[in-house]
């Protein structure tokens, strides 16, 4: 019986680890493919406002730059992944998309807001980071993208 | 493979060019980025005031944020209220407002003034403005016209985000400018109503003069101004929790009386001798102190608040407020509503005064600072529409029972209702687009 | 990828104003404006000429990174598409259901198989039929945020993308002048208004080259409004002394029989008169009857 | 200098306020119900306003949830 709930235990430490780490794994790997290539990493949620600006935007940007070593990663950071599937339905993005439902990728990047928004280079470094979405930066947001791509 | 006919294609084909080169692409483009939210109310007593509310709002928000709000409200009221006079066991007639004119109330009925018809058109803006640091900066105006009232304010207010925007708090302020000008004029505070003897030419039920000067009235008019200061902090508790707590501090100077307010003056016998104009301070001083609390359950969110206030005219009022909201399939909800209300009597309300007494230096028979208890049952349904519009409806029953607040009432005034409740409907219907 | 011609603004005087010249969507474009200004001229041709550098970048399919060039290598998936994508081609279903499934960008794949080189190279039935299932814009799915078809398919705009750009380029010079403008973007042209020429109000005089084998020129008088012009060109097949027009009938896959060699369309709007003009081709040897029975003014060459 | 005492003792108090508070609240992340529309502490403002008219000229308050109900001669 000892034996038996040891495993039991084992087992659901294992199982909860994996899934914790589901997330996180999943972004790990998606940067890693990515490696070489500039990244704009940007967390979102169905129920925030700012994002729903910003997809169109992204999807802008993404078949901009694709040519030039250039991609578009989002998290979304919604309870419920239906939501976030039903927001896509209206919103539908040209990028990838990686669940994030336990936020286990936003508590690693500690987000100051929503939506946020990172520039990683072709090193997988961090360079620059916003917080918001704001139409009037467009033009802002564009260049560092352009300044990074060139570099 | 049939080709639409001539005119149809021609009309077609201009028709699929406008939304495609929008022949009028900035005001479309303009009117997407209004939210406006729309309102109609009615509120009915039984034999009493009616009152009609229409209420339009839109809501524009700018690229970086800034919020603009305009309201235009449009009300009309009808009906009789409640003239301050006591009931009796005869016939009693009264002065209209405008001096010209009478008006009867019967036997064992308190006595209604049923010249009220009033229009009021209110105009409001506000600007909401982000700053930097978590700054949130808003300034805004407000005008409403009657035709024997006006009200002009304005206002400004600053908020600041702390933790991670979890807590909020905010400072404001506002100073708001009223005049009255009431039918017939400022009647003299105190002073008896002039009932001419004359059986005039006057019908009882009909309009009466607009440019009647009441014999009592000392001026046309007078005006009030009022300060107002907020304090607020709002605080996320959890991710389903949050709470407000306000405190307001309010400073009146000015006219606060009613001009179309009378009491009853009494012998010994509870017999009305005569009526006066009633008469309030000049300067009122209020604090309140408001809690509100939002909390998301699985599928429905609960609303409660509650309001202690205070005055120096002594009257204390708690009001708690209880909205529940219940999320239904397919967004539509359905929020039942309950409030209640309770207030003590203002140090000078007195329901009649006594012949023979001293008069008091400011006496009001005005039910609506006397005691009383009210309740609000109501429910509210709400649904979505198909292109994203809202539409709700709501009624609700209000009752008010004013309350003795400590007098006895002399000889036949026991036989007499004098602190009659009130039965109210409301209903609404709301639209967003 | 094509090699590009260098995006520059040439501007000269001419009778009453300047001429503005600049070449896009593989044409040469002129912006006739009536001012004595010629910084103003200058200013207004330049708005015209970024409008249509826009447009062809954002919309040439031949352009892989254009947003016609992303929706075609992704087709079978659903694509994310802004407003102005999405008003694009609500106009195209328009002109299909317009034109009872006659006018359809999806046509275009049938390029496949037809080459119009003016050869004899006339394709078999079987390569024709091969293409026939990845035809059909009634296989889309055209929402306001997103376009799907079917995998393999293709869209073109090209057939309304030059007449749109026409129409938001004087759209855009109308919002800063009030001076007379006439467009003329590879002979799809459009004017605000008359001109004045010695106080006199003068309607504009054009001249539309054919470069068909026939050298015909037609001149159209036109005070407000558009002109566009649909033609076969140099682009038909010849074999066995039938011309094969590469005017292409989309249920078929075989081009229409007869078609004028070109059609000038008049309409309010560039765009429009461009439909006009395509889908009167699309009636063949019925073009000419067709415009007359619909009360529009156009001027044919057979 | 009483001023000064008032104000820092002000400023204290706000700060335990603020200090008692911040292990309250939600990460970013976590205002999914809080972003809602019906759960803004004014969710219904037309309502609210209606509300507050009616109550303003039946009864002897006002105020508290924002600035004081007014602007008519209803009491």
């Amino acid at each position: 019986m000892v034996y038996l709930r040891a495993l039991f235990i084992t087992m659901l430490l294992l199982t909860t680890t994996f899934s914790m780490a589901n997330s996180l794994d999943q972004l790990e790997k998606k940067l890693a493919d990515l490696k070489g290539q500039v990244v704009y990493l940007d967390f979102w949620a169905s129920w925030c406002g700012p994002c729903r600006k910003s997809f169109p935007w992204m999807n802008e940007i993404q078949a901009k730059y694709k040519d030039q070593g250039f991609t578009v990663v989002s998290i979304n950071v919604d309870h419920d992944k239906t939501l976030a599937d039903k927001f896509l339905q209206e919103m539908p993005a040209n990028f990838s998309v990686i669940y994030d439902p336990k936020g286990k990728i936003a508590q690693q990047f500690k987000l100051k807001g929503m939506p946020s928004s990172y520039l990683i280079d072709r090193d997988g470094e961090i360079v620059s980071a916003h917080v918001g979405f704001i139409e009037k930066k467009k033009a802002i947001y564009e260049q560092a993208i352009k300044q990074l791509i060139q570099q | 493979m049939q080709l639409k006919q001539s005119t149809q294609l021609k009309s077609l084909l201009t028709t699929a060019t406008c939304a495609l080169l929008g022949s009028t692409t900035t005001q479309a483009n303009e009117l997407e980025n209004w939210q406006f939210d729309t309102a109609l109310m009615v509120y009915s007593e039984v034999d009493r005031v009616s009152a009609a509310e229409a209420i339009i709002a839109g809501e524009r928000t700018y690229d970086n944020d800034q919020v603009l709000n305009l309201k235009l409200t449009l009300d009309a009221l009808t009906g009789a209220s409640a003239n301050g006079a006591v009931a009796q066991p005869h016939v009693q007639t009264f002065t209209r407002p405008s001096g010209k004119g009478q008006y009867q109330a019967d036997a064992n009925t308190t006595p209604l003034d049923d010249t009220f018809k009033d229009t009021r058109v209110q105009l409001t803006g506000q600007w909401t403005q982000p700053l930097s640091d978590g700054y949130t900066w808003s300034v805004g105006g407000n005008f409403s016209k009657e035709f024997d009232y006006m009200s002009l304010s304005g206002n400004t207010n600053i908020a600041k985000d702390f933790n991670k925007k979890n807590t909020t708090v905010s400072a404001g302020i506002a100073l708001a400018f009223d005049q009255i000008k009431p039918k017939g004029g400022i009647p003299d505070p105190l002073t008896p109503m002039i009932i001419s003897d004359l059986i005039s030419g006057y019908d009882d039920e009909g309009e009466d003069d607009d440019d009647g000067i009441n014999p009592s009235s000392i001026a046309s008019s007078d005006n009030k101004t009022t300060v107002d200061l907020l304090f607020g902090v709002t605080q996320v508790i959890n991710r389903r929790m949050l709470v407000q707590m306000n405190y307001s501090f309010s400073q009146v100077d000015g006219y606060m009386t009613d001009p179309y307010k009378i009491l009853s003056v009494l012998d010994i016998n509870g017999i009305s001798q005569e009526y006066r104009y009633e008469k309030r301070p000049d300067s009122r001083q209020k604090h309140a102190f408001y809690l509100q609390t939002k909390y998301h359950f699985e599928h429905s969110i609960i609303d409660a608040s509650y309001r202690f206030m205070t005055d120096d005219w002594g009257i204390n009022s708690h009001t708690v407020d209880l909205r529940y909201r219940i999320m239904l399939a397919g967004d539509h909800y359905i929020e039942p509503h309950l409030r209640f209300y309770k207030q003590a009597a203002a140090d000078f309300y007195q329901p009649f005064l006594n012949q023979g007494t001293a008069l008091p230096e400011f006496a009001s028979a005005d039910y609506r600072i006397g005691e009383m208890d009210t309740y609000t049952l109501g429910i509210k349904y709400g649904m979505p529409m198909k292109s994203g519009q809202k539409l709700a409806f709501r009624v609700e029953y209000y009752n008010q029972a004013p309350k003795n607040a400590g007098f006895t009432q002399p000889g036949v005034l026991a036989e007499q209702q004098i602190y009659e409740s009130i039965d109210a409907i409301i209903a609404q219907v709301s639209y967003s687009f | 990828m094509l090699k590009k011609p260098s995006r520059t603004i040439k501007s000269q005087p001419r009778d009453a104003g300047f001429l503005i010249c600049f070449h896009a969507m593989a044409s040469p474009c002129e912006v006739l404006i009536d001012t004595d200004d010629e910084n103003h001229a200058r200013t207004l041709g330049a708005i015209a000429a970024h409008e249509a550098w826009r447009i062809e970048d954002k919309f040439s399919r031949y352009l892989s990174h254009s947003v016609c060039g992303q929706l075609n290598a992704n087709a079978g998936k659903r694509c994310a598409i802004d407003k102005e994508t999405y008003l694009l081609l609500k106009f195209a279903d328009d002109c299909y259901q317009m034109s009872a499934g006659l006018f359809d960008i999806t046509s275009g794949i049938l390029r496949k198989a037809w080459h119009f080189d003016g050869s004899d190279n006339i394709p078999s039935s079987a390569q024709i039929s091969a293409l026939l299932p990845l035809i059909g814009w009634q296989k889309t799915t055209l929402t306001e945020t997103s376009f799907q078809m079917q995998q393999g398919m293709e869209i073109d705009l090209g057939g309304l993308g030059k007449e749109y750009a026409v129409d938001r380029s004087l759209q855009l010079i109308n919002q800063q002048t009030d001076a007379p403008v006439l467009i003329n973007f590879g002979g799809d042209l459009a004017a605000n208004k008359a001109r004045v020429i010695q106080h006199k109000a003068q309607p504009w005089q054009i001249g539309i080259d054919h470069p068909s084998f026939k050298k015909q020129q037609v001149v159209v008088s036109i005070t407000t409004g558009a002109v566009a012009t649909s033609g076969d060109a140099n682009r038909f097949l010849l074999k066995n002394g039938k011309r094969y027009s590469h005017i292409l009938n989309v249920k078929t896959g075989w081009p229409v029989d007869n078609p004028p060699s070109a059609i000038t369309v008049a309409a309010p709007q560039c765009i429009q008169a461009g439909f006009l003009a395509t889908l009167a081709l699309l009636q063949g040897e019925h073009a000419e009857s067709f415009l007359h029975a619909q009360g529009i003014k156009y001027w044919a060459i057979r | 200098m009483k001023k000064s005492h008032l104000l820092k003792a002000s400023l204290v108090m706000l700060s335990i306020i603020l200090t008692g508070c911040s292990s309250l609240g939600v990460e970013p992340w976590e205002r999914d119900l809080l972003a809602k529309d019906e759960m803004a502490l004014s969710s219904a403002p037309l309502d609210a306003a209606l509300d507050d008219h009616i109550y303003f000229s039946k009864e002897a308050s006002s105020g508290g949830r924002s600035f004081g109900g007014g602007g008519c001669g209803c009491n």
